[in-house]
């Protein structure tokens, strides 16, 4: 089976090979949902269950599951729509990776994050641990991330997979933050328990709030909105599941998870409302005129998961029985389109509405399927798509008269983009080639298909799955009540307005066109997404600019040792009364020989800061170390002024032989004059910061003498230890580990010299 | 007595190695045996000392502070098998890839006794040696390589490190002459009664010398030369074992000689950590070199340290070291992935991408968990913030150039596949960060004894 | 430090000496060992003199004429290496014996064999160790800082 | 006497950070040299108690505290080691980069970072187009209808 894309087949296109082998992997991971599929049905019918494992005992964290009402909802529409999109997906990923013509192997780079992202989900449904449900909920991310980026060749993709890894974990964090000021308010992290603890407070709010922001940013709600029609760089699998059922539905499925909680703060509630209204109108006038296939549906899952969110902003039974039982219907229906959306491209090689149409002729199956998918969003009866808006109107008519209205609003732009949507593809003339459409691209369409229609004949199961779920976020039983009713009762009225006005703007192109292009522009000018793409490349010029203003060589790094540890001391000196703290001590006896030495050592100190002569420098080294070792002869150290001396000549011996093989100095050239002055003035300013926070310290140290000192013991043991001269004994025997340690760093200092002079021996 | 043989396994083997030409495939896998039986020594010591307890011995069998006393805690114990790790997983990695030089072998060892010594001392002066042990160690290991870059990088390193030592050295003199005393103890016991200005001279002058070993803002200016000039295990090791003894030093220092010093400057530290997050996040951004690009990332994770230690209490004490532990695994395993090419790396590197970001599964998020609770405890908005924009960096950062690097790179510009068994060593690193956050406990209840055997010392 | 005699033709006179120069430093070394604990220097002091006296031999011969001159300064490493293993045994020995490391025989207290100063005991072992480890370490220093016979050293 | 010393361990010290600042990298050894003998001196100035020599000491004899003693003896020797290592690491430098200045050294560095700015550029576009590159690349154009 050839495949041309557009005009631009390759050439050869028609000599490549059938799809690769059968897709095992893919196979693999849809048996497992499937398997998941069933265990979740079982578990719903058998009444849920749950349990749970210590897991870091020392932070009271738990890995604590519980098959309840909202799991059993998510995890059914995880497995199941997870299910069908795999299946869909072994066909396509063959398909994907020949066009690329990339190796089949790059599979194993595609199933493994599918499956685990349907592991996560699962876990994120069911997790009762806010740090388990974190984790799930970062786990979603991660592997999103590396969906998106599939097709890592292109530069989209690989952008649009860092913006939503960056603003999906950004957001996350917020949820971590929640989590610990409700464990340091409350002792714990069971959600169970939390939700029974968290009183309305200050704290609960700020939670709530943080819950709500990590959330809205996953379910793609304005104005964070932006990373998910950037997202559809993913393969269309990949949209079809995780932007239709899964990832943006991990964001709705905390907010039920934690809806008590948000509850209590009726600020949350009010701003979830606010955000799902904006999010609603602003993903349906976008929505309208998108052109590429994707994009479309994008938006309207921006705008469909905005409903869900407004609904739990109403709150009540009524509003939560509603989110959920939307979740489900749209869950369906839109990874259907999306999948017709994968199908249509695969077949023609377009992705845009402006070059599709006609193709109801073409393929007729697929062509109802996706009717009967867009029927459902739109709420058409006969389709489960319908109770969705019933039970939405009735809630919103509950909340007031402004959510009614917008409920309205809402449900005529869903009409509207949808209705757009799937006349462009299947009306009118027939455009474009057209490729035959593999059967497993359209089967897993028709199924849900089928499904959305067997809802809207038998309710029942969807509301009994809604009601359970709902009465998990309510906190109390739901009872849903979804039927058609054939009388005028507001419902009925609100959804003939929609439809109405749905079809309105469906006969106004024009208008329509100008709206919605007036609003993209609007957010290209100042959207939230501009703001995103400034700040970054904001933060990488600031990057370089910083970046060269650092200098690094090493005289820069020792004075930013040097200052900062003197402006340090500086602040010690000040943070502490200093007022009899100094001693300038006395001078008896044998200080009068020392105190000329200190004096000599002083004199060459600076006689080395000036020479110009580096042998002067070397000779004025040596005078230092003779004339110490001479101070330490006279304070009565005898050990230590032999070995200083022994050293001292050592020193100037390596110093000296060293000099003599180092090219001169070269005379100071790069800069004039001032420069060059000002540069020594500078190093003399840092080396009298230096000097004078070592003599504050220094000074201030020696001012406080002990009483005692451990080396009276050392004294009164020497003998014991069979010696006489104390310090010897300490050297050997009472600190004899340290001079142990002291030659072995004098080995290892000259296995270093040898391995740098590479000279033989050694 | 275990203690005593988790010095001399790796003092004897390196002093034997390093005679040796360790180009030989051989000498350099006896290095890796002797630095694993330092590690398993170590590992039963750990476990010995985890309920609580703690191995101690004074040097000739004298009193406290006559002799040196060596003290094993949790806190030390977890650092030494930390560091350790981290050396063993480099020189297996230079072992597989082949060693260049003749004492690289045997130098890591003794670099691993020297560390191992320090974490395991309570004496002040027996510190010092053990450091200068460790620091001459790595000073001959900076030039590892031994093209130009890897020679400045080991100048620079030198050169700085050595005026933090003898600042260090300073402040021991000072320590001993306003106590007379060297044992840890004691110099805590008599600390408490000392002039308020000498000690916090002597105080500033160790948390100077170890902020230079940390490379924390703004002592920082040696840390990107260095990191990004070495060569990649020799970065891992600086940045993976040797850093380690700056928050060692801050912890063992700060909480048990000086706790009032502490408690005066943690203001001070939060403000210095904050400054080091935030630069160190911004500069990693803009990099290109991934091994610069680390090493600035290294200077803004020690800054959530020096957070968490200036915020202090049991809570950010855990954190502190939670995060000292995680965050040298992460520099580690990214610092050995930045050097190795083919399958399998790139799983790690993004693994230890996604740890320093703090994003579960991976161990980092145990450490960012920690540091939110050590932000809430403190009562700070700011701090908080402070954390999320720190984690937001570094996925900039780190994801900018994990796809530049894995995702982008054109088939030409990749050399040839690093051998099997050097990304089979970087994928087991990953899958230990990926363990840790899976399973924290033993990360959580290690840190909680390791800070329990602290403030133990603290509270006589 | 320039030499008096050229590149690879060094006095005869300079020779002799640097030959000679070891013997008497090795019995000043002696001295400061074998008097134990009981006066100033020990084997550190002791090692420094012996390489201070092979000093001049590098200064005047150069890296290459030293080792012709004095064929076993070849073996300082091995030299340094087994100063060290042996004050580490002389350290790590009461390990067998159950004892904290750096504990000596005869044990505080107990009586000790001398040799007119030397006492005989686990401390000596420390010291020679200490002494072979400098000579060993500051020959190959001497050695690696020393005139090589062109300069380059690559 | 407390004064004195601690003015010559300021001036070693202040002299030495001085000389760590210069250009020469030999005046950078002579720098921790000076610091290395600061810290010897400062160890010296730190006993406990001044007199003759610790040695057959009889009680009550007012002697020289033998400790910080032993302590300047590892001292030293320890300066001993890391001096050689430094003056190695100087060697080596100057063999391979031909100079004796730190600048020089640095310079080598920028070569370094001007062949780093392609692979920042690459960095930069991974997270989508630079705004004055202008416009939306991905999303489609304002007037999205028109065929290509």
């Amino acid at each position: 089976m050839v495949v041309i894309r557009g005009g631009a087949a390759p050439p050869g296109a028609g000599q490549r090979h059938r799809g690769s082998a059968v897709d095992w992997p893919g196979w693999l991971a849809c048996a497992a949902a499937l398997a998941g599929f069933a265990l979740c049905l079982l578990g719903w019918l058998a009444g849920g269950g749950a349990f749970a494992l210590p897991w870091a005992p020392s932070l009271d964290l738990e890995l604590s599951f519980a098959l309840d009402g909202l799991a059993v909802l998510y995890g059914l529409l995880a497995t199941g729509v997870g299910a069908l999109v795999f299946a869909y997906g072994t066909r396509y990923l063959s398909l994907h990776l020949e066009h690329q013509r990339r190796q089949a192997v790059e599979r194993w780079r595609f199933w493994p994050w599918m499956a685990l992202f349907a592991v996560a989900m699962v876990g994120l449904a069911t997790a009762q641990d806010l740090v388990l449900v974190f984790v799930f909920f970062d786990l979603t991310a991660v592997c999103s991330y590396f969906l998106i980026g599939f097709d890592r060749a292109e530069r989209e993709a690989r952008t649009s997979a860092l913006m939503a890894l960056l603003v999906t974990v950004v957001a996350a964090v917020a949820m971590l933050v929640a989590a610990v000021l409700l464990y340091a308010a409350h002792g714990t992290f069971s959600i169970p328990e939390l939700l029974a603890r968290a009183a309305p407070s200050a704290t609960t709010t700020l939670a709530a709030a943080l819950l709500a922001v990590a959330a809205l940013a996953k379910s793609a709600q304005v104005p964070l909105h932006f990373w998910l029609p950037r997202a559809m760089a993913a393969p269309t699998p990949v949209s079809a599941y995780l932007h239709s059922a899964a990832m943006v539905a991990a964001g709705v499925l905390v907010i039920g998870r934690v809806h008590p909680l948000l509850a209590r703060s009726e600020a949350v509630l009010t701003g979830l409302l606010v955000v799902g209204a904006a999010s609603v109108v602003v993903g349906g006038v976008l929505a309208l005129r998108r052109d590429v296939l994707k994009q479309v549906l994008a938006y309207s899952t921006i705008s469909q998961y905005g409903y869900v969110v407004m609904m739990y902003g109403m709150g009540g039974a009524a509003g939560n029985g509603a989110a959920a039982f939307y979740v489900l219907a749209h869950g369906v229906a839109k990874s259907a389109l999306f999948m017709t959306a994968g199908a249509v491209t695969m077949a023609t090689g377009e992705d845009r509405l402006s070059r599709l149409g006609g193709l109801g002729r073409r393929a007729p199956v697929l062509a109802v399927a996706a009717g009967v998918a867009s029927a459902t969003l739109a709420a058409l009866p006969l389709t489960v798509g319908f109770f969705k808006d019933e039970l939405l109107f009735t809630a919103a008519l509950r909340h007031g008269p402004t959510t009614a209205v917008l409920a309205v609003v809402a449900a005529a732009l869903t009409f509207a983009y949808v209705g757009r949507f799937w006349g462009a593809l299947f009306l009118g003339p027939p455009r474009g080639r057209v490729g035959s459409t593999p059967v497993l691209l359209v089967a897993p369409v028709v199924v849900l298909a089928v499904i959305a229609v067997a809802g809207g004949l038998v309710v029942e199961p969807f509301a009994r799955l809604a009601e359970d779920a709902a009465g998990v976020s309510a906190g109390g039983p739901v009872a849903l009540s979804p039927a058609y009713h054939l009388d005028a009762r507001a419902e009925n009225l609100m959804a003939l307005a929609a439809w109405a006005a749905g079809g309105a703007l469906l006969a106004l192109p024009r208008v329509v066109d100008r709206v919605s292009r007036a609003v993209a522009v609007a957010g290209e000018r100042a959207g939230p997404r501009r703001a995103y793409e400034m700040a970054v490349h904001a933060l990488n010029r600031a990057s370089t600019a910083l970046h060269d203003r650092e200098v690094r060589d090493l005289r820069t790094s020792i004075a930013a040792v040097l200052v900062p540890a003197g402006v340090l001391i500086g602040l010690a000196f000040a943070a502490t009364p200093t007022a009899g703290a100094y001693v300038v001590g006395a001078v008896v006896g044998a200080d009068w020989l020392i105190l000329p030495l200190l004096a000599l050592v002083v004199i060459a100190t600076v006689v080395i800061a000036v020479a110009k002569a580096r042998l002067a420098v070397a000779l004025a080294l040596s005078v230092v170390g003779f004339a110490l070792a001479a101070v330490y002869a006279l304070v009565g150290a005898p050990d230590v002024a032999l070995v200083a001396v022994v050293v001292e000549t050592m020193l100037t011996l390596v110093f000296v032989a060293a000099l003599a093989r180092m090219p001169r100095a070269a005379p100071e050239r790069d800069a004039g004059a001032p420069a060059r002055v000002r540069r020594r003035r500078r190093d003399a300013i840092a080396g009298g910061v230096a000097g004078v926070a070592v003599f504050a310290s220094v000074w201030g140290f020696l001012s406080q003498p002990a009483p005692d000192s451990v080396s009276a013991e050392h004294i009164r043991l020497t003998p014991a230890a069979h010696g006489s001269d104390v310090v010897t004994v300490i050297v050997a025997d009472f600190r004899g580990l340290d001079t142990l340690v002291e030659i072995t760093v004098l080995l290892v200092a000259v296995v270093g010299v040898a391995t740098l002079a590479r000279r033989r021996l050694w | 007595m275990l203690l005593s043989i988790a010095l001399l396994v790796p003092w004897v083997s390196g002093a034997l190695l390093v005679a040796l030409d360790g180009r030989r495939r051989a000498v350099a896998w006896l290095a890796v045996v002797a630095l694993a039986a330092n590690l398993a020594v170590l590992g039963v010591l750990a476990a010995e000392v985890s309920t609580g307890g703690v191995a101690q011995v004074v040097t000739g069998g004298w009193p406290v502070g006559v002799g040196i006393v060596l003290r094993a805690d949790a806190l030390g114990v977890a650092f030494a098998a930390l560091s350790v790790l981290v050396l063993l997983a480099a020189a297996a990695h230079e072992a597989i890839g082949g060693v260049r030089s003749r004492t690289f072998p045997g130098l890591v060892v003794l670099l691993s006794a020297g560390l191992t010594g320090l974490f395991v001392t309570a004496d002040v002066f027996s510190f010092y040696v053990f450091f200068e042990l460790a620091m001459t160690a790595s000073y001959a290991l900076s030039a590892y390589g031994g093209k130009r870059r890897q020679l400045r990088a080991a100048l620079v390193f030198t050169a700085v490190n050595l005026l933090g030592s003898f600042i260090f050295l300073l402040s021991v003199a000072g320590a001993y002459r306003v106590t007379g005393a060297l044992a840890m103890d004691q110099v805590a016991q008599r600390l408490l009664t000392v002039n308020p200005n000498a000690a916090v001279l002597i105080a500033a002058g160790f948390f100077t010398a170890f902020s230079v070993k940390l490379g924390l803002f703004p002592f920082h200016f040696w840390l990107p030369t260095v990191y990004a000039g070495a060569r990649p295990a020799v970065a891992a090791i600086l940045s993976g074992a040797v850093a380690n003894i700056g928050s060692y030093g801050l912890l063992r220092f700060g909480v048990a000689l000086f706790p009032e010093q502490l408690r005066l400057a943690g203001v001070a530290l939060v403000v210095l950590g904050a400054a080091s997050i935030v630069y160190g996040g911004v500069m990693a951004v803009a990099r290109g070199d991934a091994a610069e690009m680390l090493a600035y990332s290294a200077i803004g994770q020690v800054g959530y340290v020096l957070v968490a230690l200036g915020v202090g209490g049991p809570v950010g004490l855990t954190a502190a070291v939670l995060y000292s532990a995680v965050n040298s695994l992460n520099k580690a395993l990214l610092f050995l992935a930045s050097g190795v090419r083919g399958a399998l790396v790139a799983a790690a590197f993004a693994l230890g991408a996604l740890s320093v970001a703090g994003v579960p599964p991976a161990a980092g998020f145990v450490g960012k968990l920690e540091l939110f609770r050590t932000g809430v405890v403190a009562g700070s908005a700011a701090l908080v913030v402070l954390l999320v924009v720190g984690s937001a960096l570094s996925l900039v950062y780190l994801f900018q150039v994990y796809q530049r690097r894995f995702w982008r790179a054109d088939p030409q510009a990749v050399g040839a596949a690093s051998p099997l068994a050097q990304r089979l060593l970087t994928a087991a690193l990953a899958l230990l960060v990926l363990a840790l956050g899976v399973w924290p406990e033993p990360l959580l209840a290690f840190s909680g004894h390791a800070v329990e055997a602290l403030l133990a010392g603290n509270s006589p | 430090m320039r030499p008096g005699g050229r590149d690879g033709a060094p006095d005869a006179v300079v020779r002799v000496v640097a030959r000679l120069l070891p013997g008497p430093s090795l019995m000043v070394a002696a001295g400061l060992i074998a008097k134990g604990y009981a006066e100033v220097g020990d084997g550190f002091a002791a090692g420094v003199i012996v390489a201070l006296a092979i000093a001049p031999s590098y200064v005047a011969l150069g890296a290459e004429g030293v080792e012709a001159a004095l064929p076993v300064l070849r073996h300082a490493p091995a030299v340094a290496v087994g100063g060290l293993l042996l004050a580490l045994a002389s350290g790590f020995f009461p390990l067998l014996l159950g004892e904290p490391p750096v504990s000596h025989r005869p044990a505080p207290g107990e009586h000790v064999v001398k040799i007119g100063a030397l006492e005989l005991f686990t401390p000596l072992l420390l010291d020679i160790g200490v002494f072979l480890l400098v000579v060993g370490v500051l020959t190959v220093l001497l050695h690696q800082f020393g005139r090589p016979r062109r300069e380059g050293g690559r | 006497m407390i004064l004195a010393f601690a003015l010559a361990a300021a001036f070693l010290f202040g002299s030495g950070a001085y000389l760590l600042l210069k250009r020469d990298l030999i005046r950078m050894v002579a720098g921790i040299m000076l610091i290395s003998q600061c810290a010897v001196v400062t160890i010296i100035a730190a006993s406990l108690g001044r007199g003759r020599a610790a040695i057959a000491v009889a009680p009550g004899d007012p002697v020289s505290d033998p400790l910080p003693q032993a302590l300047a003896l590892t001292a030293l020797v320890i300066g001993l080691a890391t001096v050689a290592l430094l003056l190695a690491l100087v060697h080596r430098a100057v063999v391979v980069f031909r100079t004796a200045e730190q600048d020089r050294l640095a310079a080598t560095e920028a070569a370094h970072e001007a062949a780093l700015e392609r692979e920042r550029r690459a960095d930069r576009e991974e997270v989508g187009p630079a705004p004055e590159e202008a416009g939306p690349a991905e999303e489609e154009p304002a007037d999205g209808g028109r065929a290509r």
